[in-house]
């Protein structure tokens, strides 16, 4: 990483899909987090049925049927890799009821304006 | 009574196959008969046994090889699909000049007529997909 | 008849096309991301309460808790199944149509 | 098949996608042309973007681009294959301003009603 | 900054939320299934021709001939492009982002 | 113009794998540079040399190890990825204890890193997916 040294892009990542119907929102994660070891400027956007990935009290367990790995504890130790700004749709919550109260992670609720604005400084868009 | 089952997307990217597996587990426990399982479309990557998903998840083609050892399921990879996606058993890869071949325990490459035929001997034919 | 629909009604348009072709009198699954659909408190709630005086509507109880929501936060008159009722279903109906 | 000769089920295949974007128009196509030696009870419906598979003009000629397997000209086979029940969802037509004009294969279009009965009386629903 | 949308507005909601949040004077490329998007006469005319008032449209000429479709059909305002011209709107914007 | 390229489905089910093929064949030919194309999700399923497409079909992944060869392109096969869908080369098969391997000519198998390396290194990251 050493010719990456002093490049500090503007990283977003875009997530649009509901978790585990598909495997975009635990893959997308994973790359959150190899990529916070590169200490780039990252932030997370959660638009449309993506603001599902962080509903709380996600339960897969073989018993109750799903059987699927529950990733969605991750999205608490963001904090702890610097991944500190989670920006969501606040049309995509309100179609789907949804108050920050919901969710897993403290976020900030952005309007069309200020998401567009904050979509428009970035560098580089990654959408799984 | 007899179901037929058919599951048209691959490992992990699309629940599909989970439910399938799921559903599956859950006709057998209630005593119905699976008269086949139809991997279609990306369905084919489900036979292949060279992955290696991660500790703490799921082994999706294992968990369908196990069940087919358990109840004598019939698993039926689509041929004109695998070979499109590259899952060959033995035979095919000699046949086609490739020097490996992916497919798992329990699975079998077979055509689409296993299909047509899964929905004329089933009593219920049940589509897994995207 | 049993439809069977597993993706999200805000993601495509599967459950709306879905409910606007079932007859009346046939059961309906939502599984998978389909489960948003049975959720109270959505967009989608008007279109799915509506559809219940037409149409049996189950939801897939291990997909619900799976995306952080359990019998509490389903549409009134909508019925939670395991995969056991999942397979009744199928077994009760003549024939099942999926809408991927 | 000697098994399965005295079996005259009635097949519906569903076709919702449009085509080259994803695989399934090209393969649900090919299952109903091995489908066909079956000699069983076949029906076709398009509806949603299916109804995009049978637009006449398809073009997918390398140099124009796509590069991919041109199919459309098999929906004109299927007559010879004894499948000649192809219905079309009226409403699709309509939201995409399609009339028969514009379908390379003829088919009859349903209205709602119609198009539910005749999924009513189906014993096998194939959809991809 | 340009936008790119590869799904049918019919089946997914893509460009819905894609117009939605562009900012103005954006640039948006329709490709793959989302070609439907800009032709002329569908339900979603509407919305496109609107959209030309705050973005540039564009539309990916081979994926538009692949679905038997042309530039005739296509809606007033909105350009077509081959895949050079693919390239140099990526090149010509800052940043691409793709509405999966 | 330096520009990295991620695809994220698999080959024939979804157009991603074409388009993304024609974008970097059509900036190459525009005098750009290709700094990589990382596969991720179901695109590391592009990097099977056992597919046996139909006669009158394009091969998606010839195609891809063609051009590789032709421009010097850099082809990244994330490993996480590939591990949960059975994607493997020599190393990895023997490292996971695997009786077989199944990548392409042109391909390697790399990290994550090498996905944000590509969005740092480039002037332009475009994404092609489902």
């Amino acid at each position: 990483m050493e010719e990456d040294e002093e490049i500090i892009k503007k990283f977003l990542y875009v997530n649009r899909k509901a978790p585990y119907g598909t495997v975009y929102a635990l893959e997308s994660l994973e790359v959150v987090l190899i990529g916070a070891a590169f200490d780039q400027d990252v932030s997370l956007a959660f638009i449309d049925d993506g603001v599902y990935q962080l509903k709380k009290d996600q339960n897969t367990s073989v018993d109750a049927g799903a059987g699927m790995k529950n990733f969605s504890k991750t999205y608490r130790a963001l904090e702890a890799y610097d991944v500190e700004k989670l920006y969501v749709d606040k049309k995509s919550m309100d179609e789907r009821g949804l108050s920050v109260d919901d969710l897993l992670v403290d976020v900030e609720i952005l309007d069309e304006a200020k998401m567009a604005e904050m979509m428009g400084q970035q560098d580089v868009v990654l959408s799984f | 009574m007899k179901f037929g089952i058919l599951v048209n997307e691959g490992p992990y990217q699309h629940q599909a196959s989970d439910s399938a597996y799921q559903f599956t587990k859950a006709a057998l426990e209630k005593g119905h008969e699976i008269f086949r399982v139809f991997f279609y479309h990306d369905g084919v990557n489900n036979a292949t046994r060279l992955t290696v998903p991660p500790r703490d998840d799921r082994n999706i083609v294992d968990r369908w090889s196990e069940l087919a050892k358990e109840h004598n399921l019939d698993l039926v990879v689509c041929i004109a699909a695998a070979q499109r996606r590259g899952l060959l058993d033995e035979n095919e890869a000699k046949r086609q000049g490739k020097d490996a071949n992916n497919i798992a325990e329990g699975f079998r490459i077979s055509g689409l007529g296993q299909l047509i035929e899964a929905g004329i001997q089933s009593e219920r034919l049940v589509v897994f997909g995207d | 008849m049993l439809h069977t629909v597993n993706k999200s009604p805000f993601e495509k348009n599967s459950l709306e096309t879905c409910l606007r072709l079932a007859s009346a009198g046939n059961a309906v699954l939502l599984f998978e991301d389909g489960v948003y659909g049975a959720v109270k408190g959505t967009r989608f709630e008007p279109t799915v309460s509506n559809a219940l005086s037409n149409n049996k509507i189950y939801v897939l109880v291990s997909d619900l808790e799976a995306r952080g929501m359990n019998k509490d936060n389903v549409i009134d008159g909508v019925e939670t199944v395991d995969y056991a009722g999942f397979v009744d279903l199928v077994a009760d109906n003549k024939s099942v149509q999926a809408w991927l």
